[in-house]
């Protein structure tokens, strides 16, 4: 396992200075604007430790928000949020007693833990709704919220079909994961992915990702892990009902539901239309209705 | 389904996340449900404001200077609510700074300010307009305004009863995405019902009780509508599994007792007798004017209540997208750059 | 507390107008942009930048709590840290870090760490605040005491043993391979102090 | 690490973690890796990703169980219970590595014939004295023959009388049977010894069913071999236990027999807990060695000089016949002109031991007075100390405590907020302990090498100042020596002769007068005495005085003046060996695989190309390959050594022996000397156990410590109070006594309070719902806390139709910080093994209840 034959090139112990294009040196991706980007959150590596949670807190300087234990499994976090970008869920499916499962899966196996995060949908409904511009599509084909506009309406919140932004009470408004926008305007890969100690966070090109992805799902299903399926790749559970793809995608081994994921979610700008149209439909019968209910009896004037 | 391998295919068995919420309910409170209350109606009254105005006669005087002050203060009260419900109240310019088709709430405030806007002028033109008629029984040019501004003024009018609809419609919220059409035949018709009520009370203060018939007759044909549209949005709701939040616990009695019963059955048959009895009684029609004007907030409040609550309730949302919900593909897709700068390559 | 949001910028009104017309993108979009992207972009997209590039010093640390040894690069400016994250040099870590080493910046940072000796007399309820002088030439002068009362050269049988068991000294397994060498070059070959352990054996 | 030190014959990892990657099997055992140690875990999951089978054996299902192929449950403290198992597994079935093992292994080796088994005396060896409770070991050494142990510390020893009669290594070869017919050959003993260890007596006393446990014997066997290795890890799932070396013992014959040691992929890494835990026992702060793992002059032994000092420490073959030339170094670097070789070089001014010193005694000696002044250097004994109310007893009969760390520990404020406060046992104003409380540095704050787990030296740079008063460690003894050496200077005392003639003069910079690491670095590498050149290597280090040197298995480090290779920073491409010698210095010698000329065979090929790591080269005569070579470089393979020479040192090894820091070159399946507890991993129970021992008469090991009983009893096994196996852990979440994660808000919000996981059959049982409250009560107290009810702990359905349910906690919690809870170690007791003094706190019992303990200042019952 050798590391960048560029990494040579920086062999001081004081580098003092950003490693140039650093992100081709963690992940092998040279980022530039134009493409897009996204996470490739693999379950069947992910070992729960939490590292992506607390790289995105430290980079973002997201304040701690959620002190408490909830009993459910290992996590203590709950969700994502105004202040959590990355949330790692825990799932127990051992069963106590008669119920025990005896077998093992090949990879993640009866302990489920996925490391959630923003979607960056290919439709963003969030983007959608905004009525601000405040969350816009960056150069990467990420989105983001931009700070200095939003006004805190709060509309991109019930707007997300994945639950994922959030109001801040602290500030007024609307947060979410930027897909480190800052980061990869400096070639750095994002805090999570480049922190991710077994590579269940994959940072890069999102077709080399679907590729990377499809083949993976390949060969786990021939490892015997036949649960193994993708979750917001082209033409699967999660990139439905408008949203085309989900630049931040997963592979799961077990329903969306029990991640906390929605099955087949929908781009809720999808309902604008069907709706104005019978809301002016009504209100064109209704106006019918009270022509001829105003006209009766009365002279034209 | 589409490329949905083991174990995606398998039956959902209800299984949640701990019951944790699967997506967020919307920071909108009374103020936003308020807004929608006064956005109908004041939409509404300018439409018939307008209506009365191009087709009726003198006797319909009221009712358009009624209408038009009723769509100014509802033009008026809505932005401070709007504001106040901001969570960065100062930069509330900012809902100008770009348009997006998709997003009711952008689009929205474009039909809110058109409306302000041509509302103001109709009713600045109505005030300045006096009686409506110069000595010589021509027009005032004020008043000339006004009546050609009240056309726009109404269509967009016609947004405000109704974009609200698509403003919840247009969420990942259960309750709210999951029956939008009848949501919007039922907001629109709410605020045709509330609006016609309100002027019918103006008409019972200062005006002329024939016209209070009138009013009370859209006002029970909108009611109607809305009864039927209630029903349809509900059973498309108990289809999908999202219709719990609106029939249970105090925000589902509200729902029930408040909107429907008080709003739409109180009125209804108030408007009934009325136009059934050949001596129809102003107390009637008071009392079903006030009910249809209480039974609109009401709704619009329960529907806000019971639409957060079934944000929290990740069994509902996974209900709803078990299968894709109705709605074409809008048809002018919000553009990519990515797919712009892919195509050029 | 360094985690704080940054704090609110107050505007003027004319700020405001002004700023409103320079991001508005309505006249960008009439013009052809997309609404979805280029005509939405504020300045503060236009402008950003990874903090790291306002580092002046870039060195390399190692993590500081288990054993694996992952590197890190640390970012610092002013002489204060600003980042901490994985060195992709590194054959062990490649520029990952667990969740402790990801936390590398908070521990430095931390609202809890300490900055002053603090001072408890005997018997005393409280803390103290002690200048580093007074805190050295009292401790040195009770290893000293502590150490002379306590001085042992023969056992009753003989044996040379020239060791005192009054002072011990506990740490280490977090120290640099220097510190413990002082520690035990000191403590052990200096004083003669025979309690000497650290977390190996926890 | 005494364990692989008396079976490999250094007591440290033999692998490098990037060297998982490589391994068709990992088992990983007495660890939960990838909570634990995630960024090596990164190159298990790589090993999988090429097809490796991994195995976690555990109590528990953890996030590493997970992500393993199989996972063995286990009852805690049952381990060699298993590890027997999978050895009888792999010699009945004949699937050990003869090539490899037949000759660098001592199987074939005859033992005396005194020597009688566990199975013969029922649960003891042979050589047992029931007064003193210890074992003379003559019985265990090999027929006629004294084997020197490896490892610095000697105890116990063989009887005088046999010490005369018995040859030594440089007289001959050790007596061999190569048919492996003799009966007192280590083949025919460990048979013996493992006969009853069967899939079925494993499944009665462990709880891991029969079949799962075939399973791991199948995979790790299948696995090992000429074309493919597999690597065990293991951590303090171990070493906190009454019998943990000789647990880890297991895994060092286990990885012996299958031929894994010295090769790629293959061997024992051992996870180590802190960042320098493996630099603090190179360099020890431990009270028994010295630096390099020179053994601590002890009184009780024969060192009453320089001259017996080096007689009895100095083995007649192997690697350690050097130790003269490393002791009288490390003397001239700490006394510096003053040792000359008329005064033994200082020796006498070493302090000697008298006994145990290790922490779990130092708890008792501060409480009962021994100790009145201690220092904490970046240690949290409250949280992190068996017994922590005797602990915190210990800490109020002190006279002055300093406490050095980042935050403000428990243990600093013990005085205030501590059990003895809030007990209503003691008021502030009743404790007279004068303590200071001082702001340390962390890395990045001060420059300076951390040893990491697989004995790689990395220098971390300075990048800035520690805030406000902060100093590092290195300045604070630099300066207490300068100031205590002034205090000294006009003393003509004997007695203070030693600090006044300790050598302390390193270079200051800036204001602070900060010390100069690698100032320190270079004395720990060494440099010759007069013309101060830096050594270049351990050959360099020499007995006459003319080389001072810190620590000798460090020498490399510093080369050159100008040459600080712990801070290179040339790791390997990815066309690299891989081996990454560019990157940090190993020691020793940069060697990143130990005993690795085991990775060729008896004539210096590699077994085969998959697994070739370093071979002979026979035209330019040497070894040569991917890695340092652990060897010596021009040694053919096949050099006999010359036996009518009694030769001594290397010379005694022949070209196929590739431990050579063992006295016959050869891996100790048998282990003859170095060990209290027997030449063979024996199955006792815990010291605490629900259940009484399945396999012998003798209950637990017979040798373990335990202290003294007033307060801190332990429970008899089968004891209805405490009917539950109890362990402790750690969190990923979280590091050890929990100061440097508890006090930072974003990792203290993952795990914000402390909890109990209890099965949820158990809590079935007992009523208590997930997020109870629960008590945990042991003899040693009680503590209240959360249950996190969990399917993951699993009861175990034992021999007799017994079924022992497990209550697990970690310990990381305590009073301070944001994340707080109760001390899990107010629960364990101060017992420990006998050959490293490590507490046993991964297996004890405990009584459980649903509630909460009275905490209203008054004093709350102890049952």
């Amino acid at each position: 396992m050798g590391v960048h034959p560029r990494a040579l090139d920086y062999a001081e112990s004081f580098p003092n200075r950003v490693i140039p294009d650093e992100a081709e040196l963690t992940c092998g991706t040279r980022i530039e604007p134009g493409k897009s980007y996204g996470f490739f959150t693999d379950t069947t590596l992910c070992i729960g430790c939490k590292a992506c949670e607390v790289a995105c807190k430290e980079w973002n300087s997201l304040p701690a928000d959620n002190l408490g234990l909830t009993g459910h499994s290992y996590d203590n976090t709950g969700d994502l949020g105004a202040n959590t970008w990355r949330h790692v869920a825990f799932i127990e499916k051992i069963g106590a007693g008669d119920d025990r499962v005896q077998e093992m899966a090949p990879f993640q196996s009866n302990w489920l833990m996925m490391s959630d995060v923003c979607k960056h949908c290919a439709n963003a409904p969030c983007l959608e709704a905004c009525p601000t511009g405040s969350i816009f599509r960056t150069e990467f084909d990420t989105v983001v919220v931009q700070q200095d506009i939003c006004n805190g309406c709060g509309y991109c919140v019930p707007a997300c079909p994945f639950g994922v932004v959030e109001l801040s009470p602290a500030d007024g408004k609307a947060h979410k994961c930027t897909l480190c926008y800052d980061r990869l305007k400096g070639g750095l890969e994002p805090a999570c992915s480049k922190s991710c100690p077994t590579d269940s966070i994959q940072f890069g090109e999102v077709n080399e990702l679907f590729d990377r992805a499809r083949g993976r799902v390949e060969s786990l299903h021939g490892k015997g892990a036949t649960d193994a399926y993708l979750y917001g790749a082209p033409d699967t559970p999660g990139a439905t009902g408008g949203l085309k793809h989900l630049n931040a995608f997963f592979l799961l081994t077990d329903r969306p539901e029990v991640y906390n994921l929605p099955p087949e979610p929908t781009r809720a700008s999808a309902r604008v239309r069907p709706s104005l149209l019978t809301g002016l439909a009504t209100m064109a019968g209704l106006t019918l209705a009270a022509a001829a209910l105003m006209s009766a009896g009365r002279d034209r004037r | 389904m589409r490329g949905f391998r083991e174990p995606a295919t398998r039956d959902w068995n209800g299984e949640t996340y701990y019951d944790l919420a699967s997506v967020k309910p919307s920071p909108f409170d009374w103020k936003i449900a308020a807004y929608v209350y006064i956005a109908g109606l004041s939409g509404s009254a300018q439409i018939i404001s307008t209506l009365a105005n191009t087709l009726g006669d003198g006797r319909d005087e009221t009712i358009v200077r009624n209408g038009r002050y009723l769509a100014l203060a509802g033009a008026l009260l809505g932005p401070p609510l709007l504001i106040a419900d901001l969570k960065t109240h100062k930069r509330f310019y900012n809902m100008l700074r770009i348009y997006r088709t998709s997003s009711p709430m952008s689009f929205g405030s474009y039909i809110l300010m058109g409306f302000g806007a041509t509302s103001g002028l109709t009713a600045l033109g109505h005030l300045l307009g006096g009686s409506g008629r110069e000595g010589d029984g021509s027009r005032p040019r004020a008043r000339r305004v006004a009546d050609m501004v009240q056309v726009p003024a109404a269509f967009l009018g016609a947004g405000m009863s109704t974009y609200t609809a698509a403003l919840l419609s247009a969420t990942s919220t259960p309750l709210w995405a999951s029956a939008p059409r009848a949501m919007a035949a039922q907001f629109g018709t709410s605020a045709m019902a509330t609006a016609a009520a309100a002027l019918s009370l103006g008409e019972q203060i200062s005006g002329d009780p024939e016209n209070c018939r009138r009013l009370d007759g859209l006002a029970a044909v909108a009611a109607a509508g809305e009864l039927v549209a209630s029903a349809i949005a509900e059973r498309g709701r108990r289809q999908v599994g999202t219709a719990d939040t609106l029939r249970e616990g105090a925000t589902g009695s509200s729902y029930k007792v408040g909107a429907l019963a008080l709003g739409l059955g109180v009125p209804l048959a108030c408007h009934a007798i009325n136009a059934l009895s050949k001596k129809p009684s102003r107390t009637l029609s008071v009392v079903g004017s006030l009910a249809l004007l209480a039974g609109g907030m009401a709704m619009r409040q329960a529907v806000f209540q019971a639409g957060n609550k079934s944000a929290e309730r990740s069994a509902d949302y996974f209900r709803m997208t078990q299968r894709s919900l109705e709605g074409p593909e809008p048809r002018r897709r919000v553009d990519r750059m990515v797919e712009d700068t892919s195509r050029r390559g | 507390m360094r985690r704080s949001r940054p704090p609110i910028i107050r505007r003027t009104l004319a700020d405001r107008i002004g700023g409103f017309v320079r991001d508005w993108s309505v006249p960008r979009q009439i013009a052809g942009q997309s609404s979805a992207t280029k005509a939405a972009e504020s300045a503060l997209s236009r402008g950003l930048r990874p903090r790291l590039d306002e580092a002046d010093t870039v060195g390399t640390n190692i993590c500081p709590y288990c054993a694996v040894g992952c590197a890190q690069l640390m970012y610092a400016k002013d002489g204060r840290v600003i980042h901490v994250e994985g060195d992709p040099r590194s054959p062990i870590n490649q520029g990952t870090l667990c969740p402790k080493g990801a936390a590398t910046l908070g521990l430095m940072t931390m609202p809890e760490r300490l900055d002053k000796i603090k001072y408890r007399a005997p018997h005393s309820d409280r803390w103290e605040e002690r200048s580093m002088d007074w805190a050295m030439d009292r401790i040195a002068h009770l290893t000293k005491k502590t150490r002379d009362e306590a001085f042992v050269q023969e056992l009753p049988d003989g044996g040379t043993v020239n060791h005192t068991q009054a002072i011990g000294s506990l740490g280490g397994a977090t120290l640099d391979n220097e510190e413990n060498y002082l520690i035990k070059k000191l403590f052990s070959a200096g004083l003669g102090m025979v309690w000497i352990e650290n977390q190996a054996r926890v | 690490m005494p364990s692989l030190g008396t079976t490999y014959g250094r007591g440290a990892a033999t692998l490098a973690q990037w060297d998982l990657a490589n391994s068709d099997f990992v088992l990983v055992m007495g660890s939960n890796m990838a909570e634990n140690h995630p960024i090596a875990f990164r190159f298990v999951m790589r090993a999988k990703e090429k097809g490796a089978t991994i195995v976690h054996a555990d109590p528990r299902f953890t996030r590493t169980s997970a992500l393993a192929d199989i996972h063995a449950p286990l009852r805690a403290g049952t381990d060699i219970a298993f590890l027997g198992g999978i050895i009888r597994h792999i010699l009945e079935n004949d699937l050990w590595f003869k090539d490899y093992v037949l000759n660098y292994t001592n199987i074939a080796t005859i033992i005396s014939s005194d020597y009688q088994d566990p199975e013969q005396l029922d649960g003891l060896f042979s050589g047992w004295d029931e007064e003193k409770k210890s074992y003379t070991v003559d019985s265990w050494q090999y027929k006629d023959m004294k084997v020197p142990s490896s490892l610095a510390e000697h105890e116990p020893s063989t009887s005088d009388s046999f010490d005369e009669a018995a040859k030594s290594t440089s007289d001959g070869p050790p007596p061999e049977d190569r048919t492996l017919r003799h009966p007192n050959c280590v083949y025919q003993i460990m048979r013996r010894h493992y006969a009853r260890y069967t899939p079925e007596m494993v499944e009665r006393v462990t709880g891991c069913p029969a079949g799962t446990f075939l399973k791991v014997c199948e995979a790790i066997t299948r696995n090992s071999g000429r074309e493919r290795t597999g690597a065990i890890c293991y951590a303090v799932g171990w070493t906190h236990h009454s019998t943990g070396v000789q647990m880890i013992r297991g895994a060092g014959i286990i990885q012996a027999l299958l031929g894994n040691v010295g090769r790629p992929g293959g061997g024992v890494l051992a996870l180590r807990g802190h960042t320098s835990i493996q630099g603090s026992t190179d360099i020890p702060t431990l009270y028994d060695m010295l630096p390099g793992y020179l053994q601590q002059p002890n009184a009780n032994q024969k060192h009453a000089d320089l001259q017996e000092f080096l007689e009895t420490e100095q083995t007649p073959t192997g690697w350690w016949h050097n130790l003269p030339k490393y002791m009288v170094s490390l003397l001239r670097a700490w006394y510096g002109d003053n040792a000359t070789a008329e005064n033994g070089w200082g020796y006498r001014w070493l302090p000697k031991i008298v006994g145990d010193h290790s922490q779990l005694p130092m708890t008792l000696a501060m409480r009962d007075g021994v100790i009145k002044g201690m220092f904490f250097l970046g240690q949290n004994p409250v949280i992190g100390g068996s017994n922590s109310k005797q602990v915190q007893a210990g800490l109020a009969k002190l006279d002055w405590m300093v406490v050095r760390d980042c935050a403000e520990t428990e243990t600093a404020s013990f005085w205030k907020e501590g059990h003895l406060v809030r007990d209503g046992d003691m008021r502030p104003e009743d404790i007279g302990t004068e303590v200071f409380l001082m702001p340390a540095s962390l890395a990045g704050e001060k420059d300076g090498t951390f040893t990491n787990t697989h004995r790689l030296l990395q220098w971390h740079d300075k990048v800035v100042d520690g805030p406000g008063d902060s100093q590092s460690e290195l300045w604070f003894i630099y300066h207490l020596g300068r100031r205590l050496k002034a205090l000294y200077a006009d003393s003509d005392l004997e007695r203070d002769q030693p600090i006044q003639n300790l050598t302390w003069d390193y270079p200051e910079r800036g204001p602070d007068r900060d010390p100069s690491a690698e100032a320190v670095l270079k004395e720990i590498n060494g440099y010759t005495w007069l013309d101060r050149r830096q050594l270049s290597g351990i050959p360099d280090i020499k007995d006459d005085g003319s080389t001072a040197c810190g620590c000798w298995i460090y020498c490399g480090v510093f080369p050159t003046h100008n040459d600080n290779k712990s801070r290179s920073r040339r790791a390997d491409g990815p066309d690299g060996p891989g081996t990454h010698l560019g990157w940090g210095f190993a020691w020793p010698d940069n060697r990143r695989t130990l005993a690795n000329r085991a990775s060729a065979d008896p004539e210096g090929k590699p077994w085969s190309e998959r697994k070739r790591l370093i071979w002979w080269d026979a035209e330019k005569e040497t070894w040569t390959g991917d890695d340092q070579v652990d060897f010596v470089k021009d040694k053919p393979p096949g050099f006999k050594p010359d036996w009518s020479k009694h030769p001594t040192g290397m010379d005694a090894l022949g070209g196929d022996a590739p431990f050579i820091l063992i006295a016959d070159g050869k891996a100790a399946l048998f282990s003859s000397s170095g060990l209290k507890d027997g030449p063979l991993p024996t199955h006792y129970e815990p010291l605490e156990s629900p259940v009484h021992n399945q396999l012998y008469k003798q209950e637990a090991n017979p040798v373990a410590k335990h202290w003294e009983k007033r307060d801190n009893e332990l429970a008899e096994p089968g004891d209805p109070r405490f009917p539950h196996s109890f362990t402790t852990y750690r969190l990923t979440e979280h590091h050890s006594g929990g100061t440097p994660t508890r006090s930072v808000p974003v990792t203290a919000e993952l795990q914000p309070e402390g909890f109990a996981e209890i099965p949820t059959e158990l809590a079935r049982e007992l009523g208590i719902g997930n997020t109870d409250w629960v008590v945990i009560s042991t003899l040693r107290g009680e503590i209240e806390t959360r249950a996190l009810v969990t399917d993951r702990l699993q009861p175990f359905h034992l021999g007799g139709g017994k079924t022992v349910h497990q209550v697990g906690m970690p310990w990381h919690f305590g009073w301070k910080g944001y994340a707080t809870g109760d001390i899990a170690n107010v629960l364990t007791a101060v017992v420990g093994d006998p050959n490293t003094s490590m507490h046993e706190n991964k297996a004890l019992v405990c009584g459980l209840r649903r509630g909460r303990l009275a905490r209203d200042g008054g004093r709350h019952g102890e049952s």
